[in-house]
């Protein structure tokens, strides 16, 4: 407790709060880093939400229901992927029609769906791990999916820096023409970096639609693909920032509601604008550094690859 | 040599392009130890026929044996694995990762990479190309960054390197190492196929050349037997001109420039540091040096790209230290960068709008600040059929163009304009012999209608051949110019060694 | 003949489980109703603005005759498009601007909280109840203050927290908001926001909510207690039937439980039978005009006299409030 | 395997075709999707595409085609220089509304005094407004290298919270009953953006619209500073050859960029939209960014694709009314016009091969 707020509790709420935006923002990344910018995260993170409802309510079983929000992710961003790597189209404009079309098909194919509730999805049981006091709330009262989330931001830190595979994302990401000429299969990299993307976003969305609320209604993702865009940034192209990043915007949400609670009267808008803000201040402190060197985006971050050979 | 000994053989090799045929029916054999030159003049086809070796274009026919055994390398991965390494023409590096894991992208099957980089660490020293595999590329010189390819090509162990135009980019000093290192390969067995414009370097490197001329093999020779010449003669087909330099006189001094310092450019480059020199009307200036000491900025500033400080720079005894691009050209000092497509040229523009982007202060091609049109197409015409520009026409984007022949555009555009003082920058890299010597012409043209022209090189015989003066540019220091009449190899490479100190020496 | 057509335009998708969802069940109980003798149409996801004002003339050029403009948002384009269409009669909701053809209309949701309010107070056993508004505005100002008013009257230990979630649908921020209030220690949760989230978040925490806008039935019966609904179809048939038989005129209706316009859902089994009777002799009472649920004595937060001893609030007072009553400890944003 | 080969100089007669082809495409597969929904497609193609301009009460929707691509169109205009130059700008939005936002606060301070000048000065207020929210990336960019896509995008946010910061608090209709919004504009007469012919929807801001993509047309295709913004995108160190001063250009983009967003947003919330509320802001700002690239950043092609934008939004409506087709089907549909449009696009710039691949 500090001034009346239980950080404990805010801990463990920001944790299930902040997952969903967590899985599309570390799938994002994936897509940014292998040069891709694909602005259709919220498209991609509702479809996920109607895929794995439709599901999971379908099956019984949640867990088919995240498989099922991946591949609905996944498949939204095959669309992207086909436009803007094969036929070249303009990644900012295709990311903000696949945004409209994935709330438009969303919509269509969660008719009949509103008003139902899914089946639940379990916590995990860590025994008497979960009563130890504070860490016990925090650490070991999650259901699977966070501690999944949690996992899936370690691999992807470890394939980005560890692995052949990560360095090849990144090669093309960089650089693609000198990738191509290396032999690299720049357009197949891309599109599996684009559908995994989607997966993360289409898990994130269903992590909405089955734990968070848990209903589907149209709409339900409610701007959580745009954080997602912007925890990428702030945490500047790094795994491990993007889990403190994704922390830090569902923190500050928790955080003001529970002044609120806790009867602070605060300027809630002006506190929303906050984790925008940091993230402008971090990107110029970022560039500041880098002023002439190398920057924290992939270089190639948005723009077309053709084979010219 | 019988077939057997071969290493590498090829037999009726084609690929054609829309509208070309880059290669046609190509054959030739390459022997273990080897070192081969391709060479032929800009678009012969030297670099599809290499990116076929290597994998990255498939052949409409033909067929290659590698190492007695039927070879078609489906994409370069087959290609290393088969013991084939290549260094692009231009490079394929990635600058915001370190030199080990660029060495790592371009090897088949590299070692964890701790282990990797203590491998980059020793094959480095042995070649004599010291490496820091945690370095980032991005901070890396030209040739430092070539290193990186070429050990890179190295730990592969690969049996038959290809090079296109490695030296391009590299200090005197720099080809020297790379040249060590290559006989040193070849003398374990490595063939090495090596493609470059520079004759004399070909003549002191390879063993054999084959030539090619519209993508068909013209002939083949022992170069060291050939002088320079002989060789250009083979590539081109017909006699060649030499450069005729008659005609000029030196009038009053146009140019001075005098205490022009200037921090670098970008983090790595160097700063201007304290040039001075006059020039004449009629002078062409030849400022030799490594490419990457200054060059670039020295061009920049006089074209006005960047200020410096008051009365620095002075035309005609005015100021123009402080003025933009566009003010200079409305006062005669006029510019060709060296590089051709995205600073001295826009790729996707066609050659009318190429004409405009420098054009429009010397030329009516704008009325009132708007375009005309007809009037640039005019301009443009002029400049292809003055400077034999092979292009369909300028509607044509300057990327179609072959760099020779986009290299021919950007001076006659220049050159038509008419300067009081034109300033280019290798005006003749990556240039096939008759096109550069073309362009030598132009340039001594210009000069005996008595325009002062400074022209910055690291081919000290293209200095030799056309300038009148020669100064040397050194880690943004320029010596004093001095007469090239009666220069020697000695004294200009005193004056390379550094700038300080050679008043003294050159005197 | 020619049916009559009648029009709707909705903030939000019909499928929203909530706002919109609820006047399309209005819509439906008109078909229902009347069969023939009128056809209904609506747009749906209208944003409130230049489209509102678009779609409300595409519906008065279509010929419907009327027309429904169901959010506080399409106040003024209704007012331009009335101007225009003096013909068609208009029907908006939750607002307070009215012309001959424009009607307004609105619900009382504040006795069904007062009915909320008194089950709250008896279920806590913390004394700590909590309420998530989504805007700062009369409707829900008058829903916490008659929360508060009637659990207090039942429990006068009870406090209540805040908190302003400034969505009407953002499932996660309403997640958040409950998750903050179980932390400050609140055991019962009233909503004034449309999704489900907050449910789930108070079943996590065993804890109790009531449904808002539709049943919410799903998470009965624990933790949803009962449910405040929006029923807009007595009205919607009501009104549709004076145009049929020409006796509509402009009007500002404000229904309560007495016409239907407010319902009580079902309260479950987890509601002591002692407590449901005191709940739903409150809703009787509020039904049959005996009592007000804002009734004086009653200050304002800050000790002033708003309502004296008997005294009940002129409706005209009651839609502008903006104030809490005394004993609520948290601010209301300005 | 399909195979692009680049084209040596991008196809006029592509260039054309291809919005046609893909408007085409569009139909078919839309018509598909509404057969599924169990509507009949050629009336729904009708309806969306041909009633609004000739159908029973055309002469009403055409006014509000332009209300609709009025705000589209201007904003896209300027964003389109920028993109030309390389600039992205994809914060329009919260420059619209912050321009609404200036203008409105300034009519309200004001309140209720009538002069001439007000209307004048707002909509120099809201220009400023919107080009002041451009400068801040603008400047972040020229000082410290800072990418402008990424803070104009994170500055929408924060000019959305200050929206309903404002709704809601300094500039809340003090007669509202406490409901949230601003006063109406429309009913203050120096203050309103209103009809200039009645029944004709257009406003002031349809005639900004149209002076801005006489305008940039004529920068960008007739005049050499437009010739030099081309360069800067195509070529940056060429730019620099060629007199351009790149933070300059930048200022300038960005400025221009954000002043038409600015006072897009005035004229709405002076006009069509009268009112500052937490939901003012539409989207205008990002779907003019579809606008310009569908516009393929010229000024003509931004008029057609600002018209074709609008006419799927009032067509969808009617579609919505007429054959009760969900709001989520039109926006499907407008999903998948977007998606071929971009999609065909590449037919200008590359031929298409269809055989064995060339390149490994
Ligand atoms: N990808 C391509 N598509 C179409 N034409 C091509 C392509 N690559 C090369 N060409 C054409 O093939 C011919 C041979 O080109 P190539 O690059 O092999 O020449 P080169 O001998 O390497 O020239 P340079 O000396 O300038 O490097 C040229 O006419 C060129 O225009
Ligand atoms: N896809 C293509 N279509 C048409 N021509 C091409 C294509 N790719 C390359 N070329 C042309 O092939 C020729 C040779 O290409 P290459 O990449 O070898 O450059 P280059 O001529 O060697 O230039 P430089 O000497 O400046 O490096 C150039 O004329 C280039 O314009
Ligand atoms: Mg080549
Ligand atoms: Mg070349």
């Amino acid at each position: 407790m500090i001034g009346g707020i239980d950080i404990i509790a805010l801990i463990a709420t920001l944790m299930a709060a902040s997952t969903p935006v967590l899985l599309a923002a570390t799938g994002e990344l994936i897509a940014e880093k292998s040069g891709v910018l694909n602005l259709g995260v919220e498209g991609m993170m509702i479809m996920g939400a109607v895929g794995g409802f439709a599901a999971a309510v379908a099956t019984g079983n949640p867990v088919l229901g995240f498989v099922a929000g991946a591949f609905a992710g996944a498949a939204l961003a095959m669309i992207f992927a086909l436009l803007t790597q094969v036929f070249l189209s303009n990644q900012v404009a295709t990311g903000l029609a696949l945004t409209l079309f994935g709330l438009g098909l969303s919509a269509l194919i969660g008719k009949g769906y509103e008003g139902i509730r899914p089946p639940p999805t379990a916590k995990l049981d860590f025994g008497p791990l979960s009563d130890i006091p504070g860490l016990g709330q925090i650490f070991f009262r999650h259901d699977w999916v966070v501690y999944l989330s949690l996992l899936l931001v370690a691999a992807t830190w470890y394939f980005l820096r560890k692995t052949r595979g990560g360095l090849i994302l990144r090669a093309v990401g960089e650089n693609h023409d000198a990738a191509h000429a290396l032999g690299y299969r720049v357009i197949a990299v891309r599109f599996a970096a684009l559908a995994f993307g989607g997966a993360m976003a289409g898990l994130g969305g269903a992590y909405l639609s089955l734990v968070r609320v848990p209903q589907w209604t149209e709409g339900m993702t409610a701007g959580a693909g745009w954080i997602a865009l912007a925890i990428v940034v702030f945490a500047s192209w790094r795994a491990e920032r993007v889990l403190i990043g994704a922390y830090l915007f569902g923190g500050i949400t928790a955080l003001q509601l529970q002044l609120q609670a806790a009867e602070y009267s605060i300027p809630v808008h002006l506190l929303s604008m906050a984790p925008y803000l940091i993230t402008i201040i971090v990107l110029v402190i970022l560039s500041a550094i880098h002023r002439h060197g190398v920057q924290a985006a992939p270089a190639s971050l948005g723009r077309s690859f053709h084979a010219s050979s | 040599m019988t077939g057997e000994d071969k290493l590498l053989r090829i037999e009726g090799l084609t690929k054609a392009y829309p509208g070309v045929v880059a290669n046609d029916g190509v054959g030739f054999a390459v022997a273990p130890g080897e070192i081969h030159a391709l060479l032929g003049e800009n678009g012969a086809g030297k670099s599809t026929l290499v990116k076929m070796i290597y994998g990255l274009v498939k052949p409409d026919s033909g067929t290659m044996e590698f190492r007695g055994s039927p070879y078609m390398p489906p994409e370069p991965r087959a290609a290393r694995a088969a013991g084939v390494a290549m260094v692009f023409q231009h490079f394929s590096l990635f600058e915001a990762l370190n030199v080990a894991e660029n060495v790592a992208l371009g090897m088949e099957n590299p070692p964890p990479i701790r282990q990797l980089a203590r491998e980059i660490r020793e094959i480095s020293e042995t070649y004599g190309l010291p490496l820091d595999p945690a370095r980032l590329v991005g901070d890396l010189s030209a040739g430092e960054r070539q290193r990186v390819e070429i050990v890179r090509c190295l730990l592969q162990d690969p049996k038959l390197l290809i090079m296109d135009e490695p030296t391009s980019v590299l200090t005197p000093q720099e080809v020297e190492i790379l040249f060590h290192t290559l006989r040193k390969l070849a003398r374990e067995g490595t063939a090495i196929l090596y493609i470059s414009h520079k004759l004399e370097e070909i003549r002191s490197l390879c063993d054999h050349a084959t030539i090619l001329r519209g993508g068909k093999v013209v002939g083949t020779c022992l170069p060291r037997e050939k002088t320079a010449r002989e060789l250009a003669e083979m590539m081109v087909g017909t006699e060649f001109k030499s450069t005729d330099r008659s005609g000029r006189t030196l009038g009053e001094t146009v140019l001075s420039v005098a205490g022009l310092s200037l921090p670098p450019m970008t983090q790595f480059g160097p700063a201007l540091k304290d040039i001075r020199f006059d020039l004449r009307a009629g002078e062409v200036l030849g400022v030799g040096g490594v490419a990457g000491n200054g060059q670039e900025e020295l061009l920049a500033t006089l074209a006005g790209e960047r200020v410096s400080a008051p009365s620095t720079v002075k035309l005609h005894g005015t100021d123009i230290a402080g003025l933009g691009p566009n003010a200079r050209r409305a006062k005669g000092v006029l510019a060709a960068p060296e590089e051709r497509l995205g600073h001295a040229a826009v790729p996707n523009m066609s050659l009318t709008e190429n004409a405009i982007l420098t054009g429009t202060v010397r030329k009516p091609l704008t009325r009132k600040g708007f375009v005309d049109l007809a009037a640039a197409r005019s301009f443009a015409e002029d400049v292809i059929r003055a400077f034999d520009v092979r292009t369909p026409g300028p509607h044509v984007a300057a990327r179609a163009l072959s760099g020779g022949n986009l290299q021919k555009y950007v001076i006659g555009r220049e050159v038509l304009q008419e300067p009081e003082v034109l300033i280019v920058n290798q005006p003749t890299w990556g240039v096939d012999a008759a096109a550069a010597a073309a362009i030598r012409q132009a340039i001594l043209d210009l000069a005996a209608k008595g325009a002062a022209v400074i022209v910055i090189s690291q081919d000290l015989d293209e200095l030799m051949e056309i300038a009148d003066s020669f100064a040397a540019l050194n880690e943004g220091r320029m010596s004093a110019p001095v007469p090239t009449e009666g220069l020697t190899l000695e004294q200009i490479g005193l004056m390379l060694g550094g700038a300080h100190g050679m008043q003294e020496a050159a005197l | 003949e020619e049916p009559l057509k009648i029009g709707f335009i909705y903030v939000g998708p019909v499928g929203d489980m909530g706002w919109s969802y609820q006047h399309d069940q209005g819509r439906q109980a008109i078909e229902a109703a009347y069969g023939d003798k009128v056809q209904t149409s609506f747009i749906e996801s209208v944003p409130e603005g230049p489209d509102a004002e678009r779609a409300l003339t595409q519906l008065a050029l279509e010929g419907n005759k009327l027309i429904f403009a169901t959010s506080f948002g399409f106040m003024d384009s209704v007012m331009n498009v009335a101007a225009k269409f003096p013909d068609v009669k208009f029907e908006h909701a939750t607002g307070y601007k009215r012309a001959d053809n424009v009607a307004t209309y609105d619900a009382r949701f504040y006795e069904g909280r007062a009915v909320m309010g008194t089950i709250a107070g008896r279920m806590t056993t913390s004394n700590k109840i909590g309420y998530i508004g989504s805007f700062p505005i009369p409707e829900v100002i008058q829903g916490i203050n008659s929360s508060y008013l009637h659990a207090k009257k039942v429990n006068p230990d009870v406090e209540m927290k805040v908190v302003w979630a400034y969505t009407w649908f953002d499932p996660a921020k309403e997640a958040d908001a409950a998750a903050a209030l179980i932390a400050e220690g609140v055991d019962v949760i009233l909503q004034h926001t449309d999704s489900t989230a907050p449910q789930a978040k108070a079943q996590e925490a065993g804890i109790y909510t009531f449904g808002q806008a539709s049943d919410m039935g799903a998470f009965a019966p624990k933790p949803r207690l009962s449910s405040i609904i929006d029923n807009w179809a007595p009205y919607y048939v009501k009104r549709a039937g004076q145009m049929l038989d020409g006796t509509w005129a402009s009007e500002g209706a404000w229904e309560g439980i007495a016409e239907g316009a407010v319902e009580i859902g079902e309260i479950t089994d987890e509601v002591p039978a002692e407590v449901k009777a005191e709940a739903l002799a409150l809703k009787d009472k509020i039904a049959s005009g005996e009592y007000h649920p804002f009734t004086g004595p009653l200050n304002k937060q800050d000790g002033s006299v708003w309502l004296a001893e008997g005294e009940t609030p002129a409706d005209g007072d009651l839609a502008g409030m903006n104030f809490y009553l005394e004993g609520i400890t948290a601010e209301l944003p300005k | 395997m399909i195979q692009l080969i680049k084209r040596p100089t991008p196809s006029k007669a592509w260039a054309w075709a291809t919005p046609i082809i893909a408007v085409f495409a569009t139909m078919i597969a839309g018509g598909i999707l509404f057969a599924a929904l169990g509507k009949n497609p050629f009336e729904a193609i009708r309806v969306i595409f041909w009633d609004p301009l000739f159908g029973s009460n055309a002469a009403y929707f055409r006014g509000q085609l332009l209300v609709k691509a009025g705000p589209l169109i201007l904003i896209a205009a300027g964003l389109a220089v920028g993109f030309r130059a390389g600039i992205w700008n994809i914060g329009a939005e919260g420059q619209y509304i912050i321009g609404a936002i200036c203008g409105a606060s300034l009519a309200l301070s004001v309140y209720p005094s009538e002069s001439a000048w007000l209307f004048p000065a707002m909509v120099i207020v809201g220009a400023l407004g919107g080009w002041l929210w451009g400068m801040i990336p603008a400047l972040l960019k020229v000082t410290f290298g800072t990418s402008e896509i990424l803070v104009s995008l994170m500055l929408v946010y924060v000019a959305e919270n200050l929206l309903a910061y404002m709704a809601f608090g300094p500039l809340k209709n003090p007669e509202g009953f406490g409901f949230p919004g601003s006063r109406n504009l429309q009913q203050y007469p120096s203050a309103h953006n209103p009809e200039l012919i009645a029944g004709t929807g257009a406003h002031w801001g349809v005639a900004a619209a149209i002076v801005a993509i006489i305008a940039t047309y004529i920068l960008m295709h007739r005049h050499i500073a437009g010739f030099r913004i081309r360069v800067a995108g195509e070529a940056p160190r060429a730019a620099r050859f060629a007199g351009v001063v790149p933070a300059r250009l930048v200022v300038f983009c960005l400025g221009l960029s954000g002043a038409l967003a600015g006072l897009a947003g005035l004229f709405e919330v002076a006009g069509p939209s009268g009112q500052i509320t937490d939901s003012f802001n539409a989207g205008y700002g990002f779907t003019a960014i579809i606008v310009a690239f569908l516009g393929r950043l010229h000024p003509i092609g931004i008029l057609l694709a600002g018209l074709l934008m609008a006419l799927t939004y009032i067509g969808g409506d009617m579609a919505q009314l007429m054959l009760q087709l969900p709001a989520a089907a039109i926006q499907v549909f407008q999903g998948m016009l977007l998606f071929f449009l971009l999609g065909f696009d590449v037919l200008t710039n590359y031929r298409i091969r269809i055989g064995k691949a060339q390149a490994a």
